[in-house]
């Protein structure tokens, strides 16, 4: 490696993380410098930051077996989220208590989300290059489908269906007695009396990116790179790419299925019927945020997308709240999120899809 | 047509060359008014790159312009775009159609061009809002089509049209188009490969066009590889090879033979001298029967082909033939059919799994479509795919249950290869889009030598890289036949490279197999079955 | 200056003055019918103990001592119709156009000013202060 | 015999959502229990609401653009301008052309913007444009939410946020509510006819036969085509392909005055949301696809669609005695057209890669008979 000068490390570094990470990055750090000035308490808000990390990653963390395998944005993680809503209200429905209801919720949902993996993934394989139009829209119609469902499927558990009717979910369910905070508080380290560091969620979402990244590292996961970056030099060595990109689909909705139990047992809420609908979105931006492409994604990238985008959710409501008196944190969610999809979108260097 | 027409077009000691090695030197010759000009030469002989000159394309200028004169109506012109030559009256009609499927003619003639009624609109939000006059439309593309007299409904929509029809809807776009000032519509037309994809009739009927054109006082250079055609229609003939104008001679009583005399036999520099290989007792290791590949623009029809243990068998012909469509449709990177046999036993078609599983491997001329992960390290290009065909470079865990990317032994192998090809690279951590297309190129033998392949596949190993590097390359291939005793199929444009290196050579024309001779015939008997000739003996 | 030119900019034009058009003509104001004392330019105008006062085509409103009733119309041109029983019990009936200013959303309407000086809308139409709201 | 069968399958296959919803309709509508005028009533109220919108889609379909989602830029647009008609207290027909005026600088700039952005993502346009709709709705939001108020002088306290600034939440459009639909009404048996809406939509169907024709329209159509080639006969391709999405958002935005004027209250940071979705889903039911469409497909659509719409939660209630269901299901299907008919058309240029390869197999077993 011949040496660089110092104007061709910063361009380096510019191109390596992008602008809109960095400026991103600034104001994240910009908000937390401003935080106690304006009486904003910075462990709480830290505490919250790593909360919402902690909720949302895996989330976050099921983009990336589809990104690798070339499959595009995973604008249909909503399919994950139901698989997980199964789980988690046929666990409540045998009404499971404590650690076994979580348990019980992943094995539920499992199934299902593999079974609807599978699925999704053929009908992607037949619309190679329409990928991400038609996975949005895909997950739009499975909520709308379910919504129908969680009318009909004879659920009994009062805990979970309407009152006055006995029959037909609620559109919220709370997780108190089941599952809630399962992992938040196992080993949880509490530092002040503003911070408490939810341990056992963090260490599962650890466990979950070492396997996706030790999945990586195998013959399979090897292939499932090489699809995303080359289908055609894939193909020319012999790899069947639709069964590689079916799997990478299956892994991702999955994924999803867990990362919504997680969310809720930290979250507190089952939601349902129309709740699932836009959590694609955050999740896909947030990746994104983290220095991900349309077909490349690693685990570093899911982190510190994560924690980027969740900070500034968490810190722009209260520091602007304080500082001039209006909330415009939803606002510059949607334009961050958006934005950064956009930004993804329109890069020349990506792949056509 | 007479000598006592004017010269419409010059070009004098016309000289160009890519970054170094030239492509053109002195070229001289004219074009009368009226006259048809036959230009012919192998892919690469500096015909297209001629005409690029002559249109003023922008990769000329971008690669430091050209040598010498071109003169139009006595005075020298330089042209910086087609659309200069087009406003001296100069137009071209491409190989590959440039028309819109959902269009009639008449649409695709005057596409941009159209006749438009003034609208009042127009005055407000610009041009584009005139409505657009079909009648005149339809008028003026009859016109043209009449000028080319043949038959051409212009209300027909291209996609319905039959190859021919398409061709000249492409050749009646050029003559409607109208130069400025003095000079009136087109005075000289180039037609490159017009025939190629025209059916018998077609192609007659076209030649018809064009000596009805010719005789309407428009000069036509006519670049052709159908030599009869050329005979027949033109009334001079320039045959190019390596830059250079071989030959400048009236048609009339040309000889075919003496014509793919002329084209091929180029010479090539290289230290590599030829060998004898021993037929004898080489049993059949792979037979191709009743191929056909659906590769767009290399189709093969009905190939049949049998390949000896050990040989190094060329695959050659004029671009466009199909013989690419073989290598891409065995490996199964084409929708193929026919029947495969490797070592007695039957291969299934695209399916290139169980072809790299048999042990055959293929050297793609897409280097970067589909040779290389542009994106990833030297060491994932080398060791992909042996990795994922003879599970190389895996570490294994719980018997076997993990299998997991082995970097070291992965680096180490990469060494190697970066070592005994001698390519050129910062690290073997570099991606392969970093590098230049001759070391890309010694990448993907890397690649396939990793697999240790008992039978090889090599498209265009030469395309697009340096002299230098041509040589390493082609005896890297010989190196590797004779040391490891891979069977190796080498397909190329280049005849002489081709010659150098094979044992035998077949050539592929329309298709399929016009012919397999040893590689020490004369290349005028490769050339005649380069334009589809049969040699006679 | 081409004539695109000058067609553009002619049409820029036409859209503004349509646009300006439009504003004015559909313009909502309020009116204010007021028959209430009132001292306007240092003469005091006293209400009337019943009147009937009808704008437009709207149908026609009683006003008695101390009333205040609104008409809602678009545009800025109205025609006004006072209807009245002077002390000679003889009914007097005056009717007049008022051309309310673009930039009043509301106005008020004297009847009283208007009855003694009906050609003088200085007199009758007075801008609409907050303090004068509720009697 | 073989080959009607074929162009029937054919037929089938390539309208496939139509058929689909005609029977859905077809059973919908006894369950519901509906009376015909009703019904025909409603269908009425929804074609003079809905199909200016739908109308805007058209260029960019013959753009070869796709389905452009980002014609909710045009429904802001739209939205801006009636607010501060509103604010201005300008009523009736007067009100909506100016609101018109008024939103075509705000198309103009979203819609050049928005191509712009299209530009730089060819080959992936509707999910860019789906996206660039979300984008755009912040600024929107950041606009009326924030800008309004104190930036933008808002005078009409009736508009303004308790809070002192940003527009509420619902602004009533009483001023304009039905003034167009109103203008010239005609009851035939029972059922109002708003003539006036229709002649408006009339004339916009008439401008796009007629901008069809126009040298724009055609090299819109060449574009769509083939970028290359129309790029090489030297087309503007870029400059057509902008202008062509700002003028899907012009008429769009035309389209929303149209729709709120019908609706008569205008949800600031809702109504635009749906309104693509819902008219793309009603073109796609009309039966176009992502490269084609034409004005029957529009009309086809909404009357379907929205029949579809209309029916059932009634055939829901009826059914099982939950209208919730029936809402669920329509929007469902709403999402679940789409879906199809986008699946379908990526499905469908696959087949026809496929062709060339069956013509070269039967060639060859001609070869081998031989």
């Amino acid at each position: 490696m011949e040496k660089l000068t110092m104007k061709e490390r910063y361009d380096e570094f510019i191109s390596r993380f992008g602008w809109p990470r960095i400026i991103i990055g600034m104001f994240l750090l910009f908000l937390f410098i401003v935080a106690p000035f304006v009486g904003v308490s910075v462990s709480t808000s830290l505490s919250d930051t790593i909360n919402r990390f902690g909720m949302n990653c895996i989330l976050v963390l099921a983009m990336v077996p589809m990104i690798h395998s070339g499959c595009g944005l995973n604008f249909g993680l909503p399919l994950g989220i139901i698989a997980g809503l199964l789980g988690a209200t046929l666990s409540l429905q045998f009404e499971f208590v404590g650690a076994s209801s979580f348990a019980m919720a992943i094995v539920f949902a499992t199934p299902f989300a593999l079974l609807f993996g599978w699925g999704y993934g053929k009908l992607l394989n037949k619309v190679k290059g329409g990928e991400m139009m038609i996975a949005t829209y895909v997950g739009f119609s499975s909520v709308a489908f379910m919504c129908m469902m969680w009318l009909l499927l004879p659920y009994s558990n009062p805990t979970m269906v309407w009152g006055f009717e006995g029959k037909g979910l609620r559109t919220t369910i709370s997780t108190e007695g089941y599952y809630l905070h399962i992992l938040n508080d196992f080993l949880a380290i509490p530092i002040g009396d503003h911070f408490t560091f939810p341990t056992g969620m963090i260490l599962f979402f650890a466990l979950l990116a070492f396997l996706v990244w030790a999945f990586l590292h195998t013959k399979k996961g090897t292939a499932m790179t090489a699809v995303g970056s080359n289908p055609i030099f894939a193909k020319a060595s012999g790899i069947n790419i639709d069964k590689i990109r079916i799997l990478s689909v299956m892994m991702s909705t999955w994924l999803g299925a867990i990362g919504i139990l997680v969310y809720q047992q930290s979250f507190g809420f089952i939601q349902l019927y129309m709740g699932p609908f836009f959590m694609a979105l955050p999740a896909v931006s947030a990746i994104l945020i983290g220095g991900a492409s349309v077909n490349k994604a690693s685990i570093p990238n899911v982190i510190i997308g994560t924690f980027l985008f969740q900070g500034i959710l968490t810190m722009t409501p209260s520091v602007m709240n304080s500082a001039i008196q209006t909330d415009m944190s939803e606002v510059i969610r949607i334009i961050v999120s958006n934005g950064m999809i956009l930004y993804a979108l329109t890069r020349k260097t990506e792949a056509t899809r | 047509m007479s000598e006592e027409n004017d010269v419409l077009l010059e070009m004098r000691n016309i000289s160009k060359d890519f970054s170094g090695n030239q492509v053109l030197s002195d070229i001289n010759f004219t074009v009368r008014e009226g006259e048809i000009l036959g230009l012919v030469g192998e892919n690469g002989a500096g015909k297209s790159t001629l005409m690029k000159i002559l249109f003023g394309m922008d990769e000329i200028q971008a690669t430091g312009g050209y040598g010498g004169k071109v003169i139009i109506d006595g005075e020298e012109v330089n042209f910086t775009t087609p659309l200069d030559a087009l406003d001296k009256g100069i137009g071209m009609v491409h190989q590959e159609f440039s028309l819109l499927p959902n269009f009639t003619a008449a649409e695709n003639i005057l596409l941009n061009r159209e006749p438009v009624k003034k609208s009042i609109v127009s005055d407000l939000f610009g041009d584009r809002m005139d409505s657009i006059d079909r009648e005149k439309m339809t008028e003026l593309a009859d016109k043209a089509i009449v000028k080319l007299d043949v038959e051409l409904d212009s209300s027909m929509k291209v996609s319905s049209m039959p190859v021919g029809h398409m061709q000249f809807t492409e050749i009646a776009r050029e003559l409607s188009k109208a130069g400025k000032g003095e000079n009136q519509g087109i005075r000289l037309l180039v037609l490159d490969e017009p025939t190629a994809v025209l059916s018998e009739q077609e192609a007659n009927s076209l030649l018809v066009a064009m000596r009805k054109l010719s005789k309407r006082g428009i000069a036509i250079i006519f670049i052709s590889h159908r030599l009869q055609e050329i005979i027949d229609v033109c009334d001079n003939m320039m045959v190019m090879r390596d830059g250079l104008i071989i030959k400048h001679t009236p048609a009339k009583g040309v000889k075919v033979q003496d014509i793919a005399k002329w084209m091929v036999g180029r010479s090539v520099k290289t230290e590599i001298e030829h060998r004898t290989f021993d037929y004898s007792g080489k049993e059949t290791v792979l037979s191709i029967e009743n191929l056909w590949v659906d590769m767009p623009g290399e189709t093969v029809r009905d190939i049949n082909l049998d390949v000896k243990k050990g040989e190094i068998i060329g695959i050659g012909g004029m671009a466009g033939q199909g013989k690419l469509g073989i290598p891409n449709g065995v490996m199964g990177l084409y929708t193929s059919g026919g029947k495969l046999t490797f070592e007695g036993k039957e291969l299934l078609l695209n399916n290139p799994k169980s072809l790299l599983d048999a042990g055959l491997a293929f050297v793609s001329e897409d280097r970067r479509g589909v040779g290389l992960l542009l994106d990833e390290t030297l060491e994932w290009n080398v060791s992909f795919s042996a990795m994922q065909v003879n599970n190389k470079y895996l570490k294994k865990y719980f018997k076997g249950l993990f299998s997991w990317r082995d970097t070291e032994a992965i680096e180490k192998a990469t060494n190697e290869y970066v070592e005994s090809l001698q390519i050129k690279c910062i690290s073997t951590k570099q991606k392969a889009k970093e590098l230049s297309g001759g070391n890309q190129q010694k990448i993907c033998l890397a690649k396939a030598f990793a697999l240790e392949p008992k039978l090889l596949f090599v498209a265009e190993p030469t395309r697009g890289i340096d002299i230098g590097a041509k040589a390493l390359v082609l005896q890297a291939l010989r190196k590797y036949n004779q040391e490891a005793g891979t069977t190796i199929i080498m397909v190329s444009s280049e005849l002489e490279e081709l010659r150098l290196i094979c044992d035998r050579v077949a050539i592929i024309t329309d298709g399929k197999v016009a012919g397999i001779l040893p590689a020490t015939d004369p290349s005028e008997d490769f050339g005649l079955l380069m334009v589809g000739e049969k040699v006679e003996d | 200056m081409t004539r695109r030119t000058i067609v553009r900019i002619s049409a820029l034009v036409v859209i503004l003055l349509l646009a300006f058009a439009m504003l004015r003509i559909g313009r909502q104001h309020s009116i204010l019918l007021d028959d209430k004392t009132v001292t306007v330019q240092g003469q005091e105008y006293k209400a009337l103990d019943m009147v009937e006062v009808k704008v437009d085509k709207q149908d026609s409103v009683e006003l008695v001592k101390r009333d205040r009733d609104v008409a809602v119309v678009t545009g800025q041109s109205h025609k006004i119709k006072v209807t009245y029983t002077d002390a000679q019990w003889n009914e007097i009936e005056l009717e007049r156009k008022i051309k309310i200013p673009f930039d009043k959303e509301m106005i008020v309407f004297s009847v009283p000013a208007f009855i003694e000086n009906p050609d003088d809308d200085t007199y009758y139409l007075m801008p609409f202060e907050t303090t004068s709201v509720g009697n | 015999m073989k080959i009607t069968k074929e162009t029937f399958i054919k037929l089938f296959r390539n309208n496939l959502v139509t058929v689909m919803f005609v029977i859905i309709c077809a059973f919908g509508i006894p369950l519901s229990g509906y009376s015909a005028n009703y019904l025909i009533g409603e269908i009425i109220v929804r074609i003079s609401r809905n199909s200016f919108l739908i109308l805007s889609l058209l260029i960019p379909i013959m753009a070869g653009m796709g389905l452009n989602f980002g014609m909710t830029l045009g429904a802001m647009a739209g939205e801006i301008a009636l607010i501060f008609v509103t604010d201005w207290s300008v009523v009736g027909i007067p009100a909506m052309v100016l609101a018109c005026i008024l939103s075509v600088p705000f198309s103009i700039i979203l819609g050049t913007i928005c191509g712009r952005i299209l530009n730089k993502a060819k080959g992936r346009e509707m999910v860019t444009s789906y996206i660039i709709g979300f984008f755009m709705n912040g600024v929107y939001q950041l606009f009326v939410l924030y800008a309004m108020g104190p930036i933008i002088p808002i005078k009409n306290k009736a508009l303004v946020l308790p809070r002192g600034y940003g527009i509420r939440n619902t602004v009533n459009l009483i001023g304009i509510r039905r003034s167009l639909d109103d203008l010239i009404k005609v009851r035939i048996s029972g059922v109002s006819v708003p003539v006036a809406t229709f002649l408006v939509i009339a004339v916009a169907c008439v401008f796009i036969v007629w901008f069809r024709k126009t040298k724009l329209g055609q090299d819109m159509r060449a574009v769509g085509q083939d970028l290359e080639v129309s790029s090489a006969a030297g087309i503007k391709v870029e400059n057509t392909r902008v202008v062509s999405i700002v003028l899907s958002t012009v008429l769009a935005g035309f389209g929303m005055v149209l729709y709120l004027q019908n609706m008569g209250t205008l949800n600031t940071y809702n109504s635009h949301t749906q309104i693509g979705m819902f008219s793309i889903a009603a073109i796609l039911v009309g039966g176009a696809s992502v490269n084609k469409a034409s004005i029957p497909n529009v009309f086809l659509g909404v009357i379907l669609f929205h029949l579809m719409f209309i029916v059932s939660p009634m055939a829901g209630k009826n059914l099982i005695g939950q209208a919730q269901l029936g809402e669920y299901f329509r929007v469902f299907v709403s999402y679940g057209v789409i879906t199809l008919s986008l699946v379908l058309y990526e499905m469908r240029k696959k087949r026809e890669a496929n062709d060339s390869a069956q013509l070269l197999e039967t060639e060859q077993e001609g070869y081998n008979n031989d």
